[in-house]
């Protein structure tokens, strides 16, 4: 389904025309750049989407919904695709082409250039890819890959007008067209009446900037904004009954975990891997850390995505054999450090509780706080146990970047030839259900004895002013999160 | 009436500093408080101003008639603001006349009780006719005048001035402030000759206006001069008072007695002394000499007039034949002036020599050059033929310097004998035990017993402190010692006394002594030379 | 005037008794419950812990770190301000006074926050480090108070009067000068402490020093303040301590001030 | 002692100074864990990409010749671009600066009588009631941390009465133009520099009231607030003074927290970013402008205390 529920009351009220919306997100700064390749923030991907669109983009459930290619064919041996655009023009009254198409893959693609969806697109065969007419774009794969649309719908792969490399005005498909623009301050957008998806309700959108959460939620508390993104659950708890500000819970946005690397002692032994998996109280952790917004997790990524392994019985804690099994691996007192950092929210939090948990096991668990901002480069190769969080993507996006012997990303050193392979075949299989099949495979290889204890999926909570209407229930990162051309101001 | 006072009583730690105390002043009369250091006078100068030194309890009775009470402190740097110009204190001080008399409509209205009170006017600071800046002006450029203050001086911080200019601030400040009644502590200890002997006018004239005067001093030439009637206090209790003639002339009491009768003689033994003198080297002696009438036979009539014993001063260079200390061409000055413009002198060792000088003529600065404390800008000084470290507590082991200001040179927070017993410590070695001995000893010799030296230099007076400040110097057995107004406020017998040690320890241990002084008995009774330091 | 002593007393003697007594009084852990949810006598806080039993056992560090902190910046600041003071009102020193005071204008114009992510990275965490990462901030400005305050006392008489008895620099500098600026020093003292206290909390949150769930009022104080409205035990109960603490010293060191 | 060729020096000392700060926190910067490209690389730190990030910022360039290139660039008063956003770090800057320089200047315009008045009236009535519950409040003010402070002033103002805006989101980039924006964010920013500054000024006037020059100058007829202000207060305030220009410093470079909680984009803030995103041409602009405002505060604060201790000025 690509259409999500939008959210309580607001479905009643019947939408209506003008106004302006602001939205206020964490972010900015000196860093925030209006380039849509270059988005990285929440901030910089929801401006993106507001101007720009996608081939494709992720449903509620993370499947492939087309945006502006209306269809994809793959051939045979699923390495050559055709994608047919539908009808759709740049805010310039151009029409959106299959050159257009190549050079924002292209630029995307650039050797030269560090764009964050070049990794996804490595796999197309770009010098051998065609315009076949101007609404047919051929894409050659350097191997066969069922799972193409998943590219198309990758973080960043916006279509941008040929020739564009300057962003101080953009110029895209999307629902609103460019205003003016404050770094570090502002963006305000018009409303595309053209839009081919339908034009915005609202007039206007601006985009606001406040780091602090206590500032966004005043703002909009205050009537200086409608839409706060990001806010904490003490936050939302403190306001949801008051009425001031509705509370919006996009569930199952954020996946909660500690990466234990399998490739080093401690962890490279099973047992303690699996003694871990045990000793994780999830509902406290949902309780203590996530103030009880959010659902256990069952050490496997991507719950109630497509292929997920959902009869896979659910882990409970067990204290008795997670101690067993600590003393087995002769692992009792023994000392840990659990890398953390503020770089994430809940990070501290979910440290400090899960060490309690671990010493509850006999193993001397401590929180060794690092440096936020180059959290992810110091744990990504050094530790042995780390806080990981990770936004909403398919779960073969997830395999792919993280858990193959050549993944970029791969936080648990898990690396198994027999994994690879299991991997490779699926996506050179065309047939859905056994595709399946092999996902299923490799989900209860990870459950088994992966280094991934995914302890939650958190809740994604925004804060709205009552008067915003229309606000979908959809996970961070896909389509109709953080999408303002189907809202309304009531 | 002006003043009235009966039993007054103040007492400090069980102790009376000032007990049964009653007198009674009229307009334009004026009464001297004279007696020994540290009897009394300061304290009771106080309570006629409703006031009290820390930890002083005063009983008694003081009725003050309406009106301004001016007081001139014994010691002018303490209570100058450091961190104000004084010509704009002044200013202030005119500017809050100018507004009080405004609101008051005029003063000396009825009488009233003044008690302790503070009798705090509420003059307005901020508002102003068009004549009166002009006004404040006048009234400032006249009260400088009267206190002999040159007027390019008040554009300086207290800091800046000399002992003498700052008291002659201060007292600019008292004539500012159209009082009925002045209360003048020591008005003129810093003052030389001429000064002095105008000021004394001034007085004079004030009380022409009808102004009463207290005065509290040990100058008794000047008490002579301007008192009407005389009270003499001893250990805090007024032993003998009335008419100023009567008492200076024919006193009844044993302590009057005695402290008229001491006087200086000069000293016989110094060949050097005996050289007739030029008469215009010191004229101040001729004008602080008091009226050959007013002096009784038993008193200053018979001191040797200074001129008749005063060795010969040397304006430029004074030498002598195994010079322990010697001065070449000192030139030194402050960033506004120069001072000293090229200043030489020897001494002998057990010599004396006196530097005298108008008030402002850089005797203090000289000292200040000798002892290390100011830089000169050119110039050497020779210590038996060695220049002198550079290095401060290797140069106090040999040149001692013993303040002006002898309340500002010690450290308020510590009893004056302990600090007194540090020279010994760190410049003889000596243990704290022997240093506390030494001090305590020599605390003796200048007359100060130990429970006054235990005190904190706040609880002393004036004249306990400078020989406070003595003793400490002459803890450090140096080779020279600087005296710089040692025995302004001392009475003539303890001043006498402390004399005599100085020459003691002249003779017996070959001290060297360099005296700055504007008494010119002192100088006369000590000095073996005299260097005279012309005015910038 | 008892009374007046009265309320001091209490003010500083509540926050001190919790602050040494606590860790006994507390008892073993409750288990975790929902964060920021009612419960126990205050509450829970940002991790589910009982707020009460936090607050038993978070007044030690306050005290021990931020007062150590404070005594070093002094002990190291006051001298260090004495010496440049002294010396800039002697002629002859003026230059002990830039060569003293130049390179800490320089540590002035490092931002703070630069040095502490700079400390966090390189200092291995542990109140030892907290205490010297405090300490050296705090420095500076110590070391500015004390010239200024020095400065005033250097100029006098009494001053040069020690130095001709041959007076040892520390009796100088320490028994008059620092004497006469005590007053100064404990006015910015009682302030100073607090900096430091919540300094601590920063750098906890930055990696340095304490854990960022430690137990201790400052560092509550910082992280519980998401559920402020939500929980308002959890912040205001440790607040309030520090609080007490800092208005119980600043009163008392007032009075001490007076009878001096 | 001259102080103009005191001050000349001092000036010229401290374009030194500035360039060692600069260069120090280049070494600083340089030694903090990670670099721009690290942190651009985000949650994806793929080692290729990073080393592509570096080569694009010119990060791969010898650190010296870095620090040389940069050097050159300021004698020229080029101040480079940012490595993050590719902008001309002067704009950034120039950004950051309006917000900052008005709330640093109308707090410290109302700062000074604040604290001033406080702590001449706390030492005036020394003991008793009010100079207890002067201590009490300001030191009290001074416990609560800036972010408690300031949301519960929002809370309530802000949120609950609706008497100002609760932040300055959306706001022009001159402040000054919507003076009821820098209300709630002045009184936090008051909060503590009043107490600490106000503590020292009790405590200069509580000495200096005692002193034989004060006690004289109430003899000389001067009105009773005349003389605590005119003649006490002139000696009490040098080392207030000091904590003036601390605070001077920390307006104009420091007030992070009450620039996000209120969302005013400041010098604060901006430095926050770029530290956290190693942004090195806009560090090092910035720590160019928190040097030359330190250095000239601290002159201002040197030549003060000088003026305060003419004694010593010899
Ligand atoms: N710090 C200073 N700055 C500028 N001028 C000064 C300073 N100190 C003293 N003077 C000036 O230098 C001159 C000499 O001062 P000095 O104290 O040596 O005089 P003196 O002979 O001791 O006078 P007195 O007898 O009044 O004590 C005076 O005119 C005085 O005003
Ligand atoms: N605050 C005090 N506490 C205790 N004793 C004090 C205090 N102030 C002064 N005294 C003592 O009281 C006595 C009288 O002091 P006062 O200052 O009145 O003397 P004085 O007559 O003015 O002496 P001088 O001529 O030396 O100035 C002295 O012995 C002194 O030591
Ligand atoms: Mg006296
Ligand atoms: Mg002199």
């Amino acid at each position: 389904g690509c259409t999500a529920q939008p959210t309580g009351g607001a479905a009643s009220s019947q939408p209506t025309r003008g106004g302006r919306l602001r939205a206020v997100f964490a972010g900015g700064g000196a860093q925030e750049s209006l380039d849509p390749h270059l988005a990285n923030l929440f901030l910089e991907a929801s401006r993106s989407k507001a101007m720009f669109d996608k081939l494709a983009d992720y449903g509620t459930d993370v499947s492939i919904v087309p945006r502006l290619a209306s269809r994809w064919e793959p051939d045979a041996e699923l390495s050559t695709w055709r994608i047919t655009l539908r009808e759709a023009a740049f805010h310039d009254g151009k029409p959106v082409r299959a050159a257009d198409v190549l050079h924002s893959y292209a630029r995307i693609a650039d050797d030269q250039r560090t764009f964050r969806a070049k990794a996804n697109l490595a796999l197309i065969d770009l010098p051998n890819s065609r315009a076949v007419d101007d609404r047919t774009v051929e894409f050659r794969l350097k191997r066969p890959y069922a799972e193409f649309p998943n590219v198309l719908a990758a973080f960043g792969a916006y279509i941008v007008p040929e020739g564009a490399d300057e962003f101080s005005r953009p110029v895209g498909s999307g629902p609103f067209t460019f205003g003016s623009f404050q770094p570090g301050r502002s963006l305000l957008l018009k409303r595309n009446p053209s839009y081919w998806d339908g034009a915005p309700y609202v007039d206007e959108l601006e985009y606001l900037i406040a780091g602090e959460e206590s500032a966004r939620v005043n703002a909009v508390l205050g009537g200086q904004a409608d839409y706060a993104h990001d806010l904490t659950p003490a936050t939302a708890r403190t306001h949801e009954a008051a009425g001031r500000m509705s509370i919006v819970r996009l569930t199952n946005s954020g996946m909660q975990a500690f990466a234990m690397k399998v490739d080093r002692p401690p962890f490279d032994d099973p047992q303690l891997r699996k003694a871990m998996f045990l000793l994780a109280d999830r509902s406290q952790m949902i309780d203590s850390v996530l103030g009880g917004a959010g659902q256990v997790g069952n050490d496997l990524f991507g719950k109630d995505y497509l292929y997920y392994a959902a009869d896979i019985p659910q882990r409970t804690p067990d204290l008795e054999q997670a101690k067993w099994l600590v003393d087995k691996a002769g692992a009792k007192g023994l000392k840990i450090q659990l890398d953390t950092s503020a770089a994430a929210s809940g990070f501290l939090e979910a440290a400090s509780v899960f060490a309690d948990q671990a010493r509850q096991a006999g193993l001397d668990v401590t929180a060794k706080v690092g440096n936020k901002d180059t959290y992810w480069a110091d744990v990504l190769n050094k530790g042995t146990i780390c806080c990981y969080r990770s936004g909403a993507m398919p779960i073969e996006t997830h395999i792919s970047q993280r858990l193959l012997t050549n993944s970029t990303t791969n936080a648990t050193k898990w690396a198994r030839p027999e994994f690879d392979a299991l991997y490779d075949q699926a996506v050179a299989t065309p047939d859905e259900a056994k595709r399946r099949a092999l996902y299923q495979d490799m989900q209860r290889t990870l459950h088994g004895e992966g280094g991934f204890l995914i302890w939650g999926f958190a809740d994604w909570l925004l804060g709205t002013s009552p008067r915003l209407r229309g606000v979908a229930n959809a996970p961070a990162n896909t389509l109709d999160w953080a999408r303002f051309d189907k809202v309304w101001l009531g | 009436m002006i003043l009235k006072v009966s039993g007054l009583r103040a007492e400090a730690g069980g102790r009376a500093l000032v007990d049964g105390v009653s007198l009674e002043l009229a307009a334009g009369e004026t009464l001297a408080l004279v007696g020994a250091s540290g009897s009394g006078k300061t304290t009771t100068g106080l309570a006629l101003l409703g006031e009290h030194a820390a930890g002083v309890r005063v009983t008694g009775e003081v009725w003050r008639a309406e009106g301004g009470v001016a007081y001139v402190p014994q010691h002018p740097s303490s209570v100058l603001n450091p961190v104000r110009r004084v010509g704009g204190v002044l200013q202030e001080i005119a500017r809050a006349q100018d507004g009080g008399a405004r609101v008051d409509g005029g003063r000396g209205g009825g009488a009233r009780i003044g008690g302790w009170g503070s009798g705090a006017r509420i003059g307005g600071w901020g508002s102003g006719g068009r004549g009166e800046g002009a006004r404040v002006e006048e009234r400032v450029r006249e009260a400088v005048r009267r206190a002999r203050l040159p007027v390019e001086l008040l554009r300086r911080y207290p800091h800046q001035l000399s002992g003498g200019q700052q008291q002659r601030v201060v007292l600019a400040q008292a004539l500012l402030l159209d009082p009925v009644l002045i209360v003048a502590d020591e008005p003129t200890t810093g003052q030389d000759g001429l000064i002095r002997a105008e000021v004394i006018e001034e007085f004079r004239a004030l009380r022409a206006q009808g102004i009463a005067l207290v005065l509290l001093s040990h100058d008794l030439a000047m008490v002579r001069a301007l008192a009407d009637r005389v009270a003499v206090m001893h250990a805090g209790r007024v032993v003998e008072s009335g008419p100023a003639a009567a008492v200076l002339d024919a006193p009844r009491h044993d302590y009057t007695r005695s402290l008229l009768a001491a006087r200086l003689s000069p000293r016989t033994a110094t060949p050097q002394a005996t050289a007739p003198k030029p008469q215009a080297a010191v004229p101040q002696s001729q004008d602080i000499a008091p009226k050959p009438q007013a002096i009784g036979p038993r008193s200053w009539a018979a001191t040797p007039k200074p001129q008749d014993t005063a060795p010969e001063p040397t304006s430029a260079q004074v030498s002598a034949p195994s010079a322990v200390l010697a001065v070449r061409d000192l030139v030194a000055g402050h960033r506004r002036a120069p001072v000293l413009k090229g200043v030489s002198l020897s001494a002998a060792e057990g010599e004396c020599v006196a530097v005298l000088g108008r008030s402002g003529s850089g005797k203090t600065t000289l000292a200040r050059c000798l002892a290390g404390l100011h830089r000169p800008a050119s110039g050497t000084v020779t210590l038996n033929g060695r220049p002198l470290p550079r290095h401060l507590p290797a140069r106090a082991r040999d040149v001692q310097y013993v303040f002006q200001d002898a309340r500002a040179s010690f450290d308020p927070y510590r009893s004056v004998s302990a600090q007194v017993a540090r020279t010994a410590v760190r410049l003889r070695g000596a243990t704290p035990q022997e240093a506390a001995a030494k001090a305590r000893a020599m605390l003796e010799r200048v007359g100060l017993d130990e429970p006054t030296a235990a005190r904190r230099p706040a609880a002393l007076s004036g004249g306990e402190l400078q020989r406070a400040a003595l003793a400490r110097a002459l803890l450090a057995e140096p080779k020279v010692l600087i005296c710089d107004e040692i025995t302004s406020g001392l009475d003539a017998l303890v001043q006498a006394s402390i004399l005599d040690l100085l020459d003691e320890l002249r003779r017996d241990l070959g001290l060297t002594l360099l005296l700055i002084s504007h008494d010119m008995d002192v100088v006369a009774r000590l000095a073996d030379r005299v260097l005279e330091l012309e005015t910038t | 005037m008892r009374r007046r002593r009265g309320f001091a007393v209490v003010l500083l003697a509540v926050p001190l008794v919790l602050a040494l007594a606590g860790p006994w009084l507390a008892g073993t852990p409750e288990p975790r419950g929902v964060s920021f949810a009612a419960g126990g006598l205050l509450g829970t806080d940002f991790v589910g812990r009982d707020v009460w039993e936090q607050v038993l056992l978070g007044g030690r560090s306050v005290v021990v770190v931020a007062v150590l902190a404070t005594l070093l910046a002094y002990a190291a600041g006051v001298p260090l301000g004495l010496l440049a003071g002294l010396a800039a009102a002697l002629a002859g020193r003026r230059w002990v006074d830039e060569v003293l005071m130049r390179p800490l204008d320089l540590l002035l114009a490092v931002p703070s926050l630069l040095l502490l992510v700079m400390l966090a990275a390189l200092l291995s965490p542990g109140p030892a480090a907290l205490v010297g990462i405090v300490a050296l901030i705090g420095l500076p400005e110590v070391v500015r108070i004390c010239r200024a305050a020095a400065l005033q006392a250097a100029g006098g008489t009494a001053m040069e009067a020690l130095r001709l008895q041959g007076e040892t620099w520390w009796r100088r500098a320490i028994g008059y000068a620092g004497r006469s600026m005590l007053p100064t020093l404990v006015a910015d003292v009682g302030v100073r402490l607090v900096g430091a206290l919540y300094l601590v909390a920063s750098a906890s949150f930055l990696g340095v020093g304490l854990a960022p769930d430690a137990s201790d009022w400052a560092v509550m104080v910082d992280r519980n303040r998401t559920g402020m409205f939500l929980q308002p035990w959890a912040v205001v109960v440790p607040a309030l301590l520090i609080v007490a603490l800092s208005v119980g010293l600043n009163l008392t060191f007032d009075r001490a001030a007076v009878r001096k | 002692m001259n102080l103009a060729r005191y001050a000349m020096r001092r000036v010229l000392l401290g374009a030194v100074q500035v360039v060692a700060v600069a260069s120090l926190v280049f070494v600083l910067t340089e030694a903090l864990p990670g670099d721009a490209a690290v942190v651009l690389a985000g949650d994806i730190p793929d080692e290729e990409r990073i080393a592509q990030l570096r080569a694009a910022l010119e990060l791969d360039r010898p650190a010296v010749e870095r620090w040389a290139g940069w050097l050159a660039g300021l004698a020229r008063g080029d101040l480079g671009v940012s490595l993050v956003s590719g902008r001309p770090v002067a704009d950034v800057l120039a950004d950051g600066l309006p917000p900052t320089l008005a709330l640093a200047g109308l707090t410290l315009l109302l700062l000074v009588p604040i604290a001033v008045t406080a702590g001449v009236v706390a030492a005036v009535r020394q003991g008793g009631p009010l100079d207890r519950a002067l201590t009490t409040v300001t030191v009290g003010l001074y416990s609560i941390p800036e972010f408690a402070l300031g949301v519960v002033l929002v809370a309530v103002f802000a949120v609950r009465l609706g008497w100002f805006p609760p932040t300055a989101v959306g706001a022009p980039p001159n402040l000054l133009e919507q003076p009821a924006l820098l209300v709630l964010p002045l009184v936090v920013l008051l909060a503590r520099p009043v107490c600490s500054i106000s503590r020292l000024v009790r405590a200069g006037m509580v000495n200096a009231l005692e002193s034989g020059y004060v006690t004289h100058a109430r003899r000389l007829g001067l009105s009773p607030w005349r003389v605590r202000l005119a003649h006490a207060l002139p000696n009490a305030l040098a080392p207030g003074v000091q904590q003036l220009a601390r605070t001077t410093d920390w307006l104009l470079g420091g007030v992070i927290v009450v620039e996000s909680v209120f969302v005013i984009p400041g010098l604060g803030t901006l430095l926050n970013d770029s530290v956290a995103a190693r942004d090195i041409p806009v560090i090092q602009a910035l720590c160019v402008v928190f040097a030359t405002t330190t250095v000239v505060v601290n002159l201002a604060a040197d030549l003060g205390a000088y003026r305060l201790a003419p004694g010593s000025a010899r």
